[in-house]
């Protein structure tokens, strides 16, 4: 159980740092019915990372609070998109459009993964996605297409967000072992779909896919992330404030 | 005029004008003045709880909490679109904020420094938000009163919400409880200006009254709100900061101590903790957003160019 | 010898914060000159803040670093203005400008103090904030009378930190007791040459006094201000990590 | 031609060349290009420890790496200025940064990612630096040696700091021990890489050594740095992660392994986990200070269009 434990967190991780980073926005979106939007998919990658953290957690008789304030950063398993910084909006909508479209694909096969429980919480999560993908594409296009600044930017968003791309359709031993039991999707067999949908919304937004290589790194061992610690910090600085204590 | 006296027949009925409706220039006016204001008052109101959703201290106050600041967008939203029944677009409205020549609830301008104060703004802000909003469901104008209806019922969620997380804080460490009643000292008395000032001294609203737009006096609604926090005090272990604050069995009410309006009028002109903050957060995010919009707006000109481009070649096809 | 104590974090304090505030800069500013400049002005603060809170310390048995950094928020005494937000170089300039100036007349003054260690520090403080005042006077110059983009910028930074002047020149009960015994400086009494220095640099930078009101608080007691909790939880991050360690 | 046998000469004699001095096309290339790389190293090197400043642990430490920092950006400008003398201004240089034409040193696209690794990047990063700087300071071009004598002073107390910060970690609780065992494991290969590749892959480097400007090669540096750091690795009781290591009695100094040259290709090539990191945040502090350096600009010009009305006004009343 302790590697299917170890999946949830891959997974639980990912939604709990995005979460955390679309959570800024609130209050402080380019208009008031994106603070509605980013609110609504901060909120789904909350529950999202709230489910799988329980789960993970109950492996090692551990809460979701428990590892999402009392790990360090190098017990986290996220990925260095979700990571990233938010920029301006076009960074951000560049970091959403990759990691929905990523996160679409991998849900869409972890439906059927041989684990109820991830099979349940992809299921779910499938339909919420969705709508993420379909915000970050509808952005992707207005901003591509519309002004020149805005080209600009989204493409500039774009090229800073793409050298993480790669290491989410990275495999590795544990990735291995658990798609081979019908449990995880390896991620390198999720690019190809990848690219073939994301692709032409980059095209249509009449934006260039980004002329920049992958990030060296891409372990999930945060041995590569300077923001990690950053947003930890600041996510975990009351509840260690207060050790113990319930709120 | 056979407007007025159709207005004033439809108050005197107390049933509900619709935007169609003829009605006094004041009345208008009036009405885009205070939906405007409690519009303004929602975005503005997102800063302090926005403020700690990143370091809420479990993932499930966090939930809440970006679910709550969330529906204050949803509310802001809402009040705008009333407005504009009026026939005042929400980008003049958003601009009269922007400017400083609308004003909205001076509550906000009181900081959220600790968790405890997310838990003492939804008990006590989101409270007496209610308090005044709930006799709003039947204001005389039918778009204000809907929109009343459905932000009334997310706010009792809140208030409950604020309320659980001061019970949990005060049934928790010492440090926790001290920072729960550290809150609460905080904003009893800002929140129980959140009605107004005096009845004496609020000329207005005699005739928001006459409209059947106000129902109950400030002084009542504060007293209606003291009358409801004081045992939700009690449940919740904590005090009320006024020495004055006792049972007046010959009232049947809370009597409580006289505020202090001078810093009521002072925050109201601009000297609040965080007046000058809260506006500088707005303005940036309207500023910061301004390319988006255009580019969604150039975006969307070329897609109904592009559509009658597509009509015209069939036109001429055909 | 608490009270002196105390006011030697009221001092002491306000450096730190603005250190710290300050340091954010470097690596950051709009020309590389500046990132020698600001990081100046950042340590000479900072080497203030670690005199001041050793000299404070002393009192209680603690040292700088137990002051700095296993103090609460609402334990910390400094002033709202050093808590303020980098904001654009124009904020930044405008928040240098009005605490050099406040500084360089409290620092003139203090050097008479009867507290020998307080009169010692001024007395190697001064020729430091007069270098800040110069760094701060001449780029209100330049910005304010530079193009009409940095014309606005700079008085809107000014008008952003202006709420925060009226608390630098509040007495308390603790400063007129220390004042009347000639320790410290009743801020109040720095107001009429804190005026006349500072209104000719923004007149002659073609720039205007904010109208804009003092915000209401102005207690030293944190109890008005939602940045110091942000700034202290990264300052304070990895020595509360771990707790007793040396470094 | 004169020029070219007065060059000769002084570079047969290993006497110094200055910028007024005629000299070959290549080697002021050669120059122009590594003093370049070297000002844009310190420039883009101080991002991995500024990330630190805020979050330094003790006040001592702060400040320590506060003028550190700063340092860097002294040193950055010194090359800048040194790099002037041959024809090619500042701005045309940072040109070449924000354009990715230019390259900086690779390290420098390596997370700095726990406080150890400060200390790391210190001890190791700045203790490589000095290995290839020392010889500089002999440089054939003057300016660049008189630059490198002054950066020289102060890249040894950084490296020195750098080595206490991992003391006191190495001597501190279990976890800063294990904190500063995983930066040096982390930093270890890179900073060897600093030297540059094998010199039977170093095709430039011959040429550079016949002009004076590199004394030692690629191999010869690195062999001493592995030497220097050995020992201090020894008394600071951390492991150097390499298998191979160990003292060779007869060549009379270390032995170490193969480093992983694809890894230091991949990252040249912009595959270092921080490459496009580092450079967003120097084009945003670029493009964020725009505003600032054109009002300096303009204020220079009119302040200087104000000096010539005054000295007009003058010769006029004369």
């Amino acid at each position: 159980p302790e590697d299917v434990a170890t999946y949830a967190l891959y997974l639980g991780d990912d939604a709990l740092m995005l979460a955390q980073r679309l959570g800024y926005w609130i209050s402080r979106a380019p208009e008031m019915e994106e603070d509605v939007a980013l609110a609504n998919i901060a909120q789904d990658q909350l529950g999202h990372a709230r489910f799988l953290l329980s789960y993970a957690g109950s492996a090692w008789g551990k809460t979701e609070d428990d590892l999402a304030y009392f790990r360090d950063a190098n017990d986290f398993r996220s990925c260095r998109l979700v990571e990233q910084e938010n920029g301006d909006f076009g960074q951000t909508i560049a970091r959403q459009l990759i990691f929905a479209t990523y996160q679409y694909e991998l849900f869409s096969r972890l439906v059927e993964s041989q684990d109820e429980t991830i099979a349940a919480v992809a299921a779910k999560a499938l339909k919420e996605v969705m709508y993420h993908l379909d915000h970050a594409a509808q952005w992707t296009l207005r901003l591509g297409d519309g002004t020149e600044e805005s080209h600009r930017r989204m493409q500039e968003g774009l090229y800073y967000m793409w050298p993480y791309v790669e290491e989410l359709f990275a495999d590795d031993d544990l990735l291995r072992d658990l798609a081979e039991r019908g449990i995880a999707v390896l991620p390198s067999t999720l690019r190809e779909s990848f690219d073939q949908r994301i692709q032409p919304i980059i095209e249509q937004a009449t934006l260039e896919l980004p002329n920049v290589t992958g990030a060296y790194g891409g372990d999930r061992l945060g041995r590569f992330s300077e923001h990690r610690s950053h947003i930890l910090g600041e996510m975990q600085v009351l509840a260690r404030q207060f050790p113990g204590a319930t709120w | 005029r056979a407007g007025q006296e159709r207005f004033d027949q439809i108050i005197a009925e107390d049933s509900r004008i619709e935007p169609s409706d003829w009605m006094p220039e004041g009345y208008r006016k009036t009405l885009v003045r205070q939906m405007s204001q409690h519009a303004h008052s929602e975005i503005i109101g997102m800063q302090p709880e926005a403020n700690w959703i990143t370091r809420a201290p479990s993932l499930k106050r966090k939930m809440i909490l970006m679910a709550k600041v969330q529906d204050e967008a949803g509310h802001g939203l809402y009040l705008y679109s009333a407005t504009e029944t009026l026939g005042v677009p929400r980008d003049e409205l958003v601009r009269q904020l922007l400017d400083g020549e609308a004003k909205y609830s001076s509550i906000f301008n009181y900081p959220a420094m600790t968790w405890a104060d997310v838990g003492a703004i939804g008990w006590l802000v989101d409270g007496a938000a209610i308090q005044n909003q709930v006799p709003l469901c039947r204001a005389s104008f039918a778009p204000y009163g809907r929109a009343m209806v459905r932000i009334c019922k997310e706010e009792s969620f809140h208030q409950r919400q604020g309320w659980e997380i001061l019970y949990e804080l005060s049934n928790g460490t010492p440090e926790q409880k001290a920072m729960a009643q550290d809150a609460v000292n905080r904003f009893y008395g800002p929140a129980l200006q959140m009605f107004g000032p005096p009845d004496d001294d609020s000329p207005n609203s005699q005739q928001s009254m006459a409209w059947n737009i106000k129902r109950f006096s400030n002084d009542e609604l504060r007293q209606r709100f003291v009358d409801m926090i004081v045992p939700q005090a009690q449940a919740l272990g904590l005090t009320l900061p006024d020495p004055d604050l006792k049972w007046n069995e010959e009232r049947g009410h809370y009597d409580f101590g006289e505020l202090d309006w001078g810093e009521f009028m002072s925050v109201i002109k601009g000297k609040g903790p965080c007046n000058v903050q809260r506006m500088q957060r707005r303005r940036e995010a309207h500023e910061n957003g301004a390319w988006v919009r255009e580019a969604a707006s150039a975006y969307a000109a070329k897609q109904a160019s592009r559509q009658q481009d597509a009509a015209d070649t069939h036109l001429i096809g055909a």
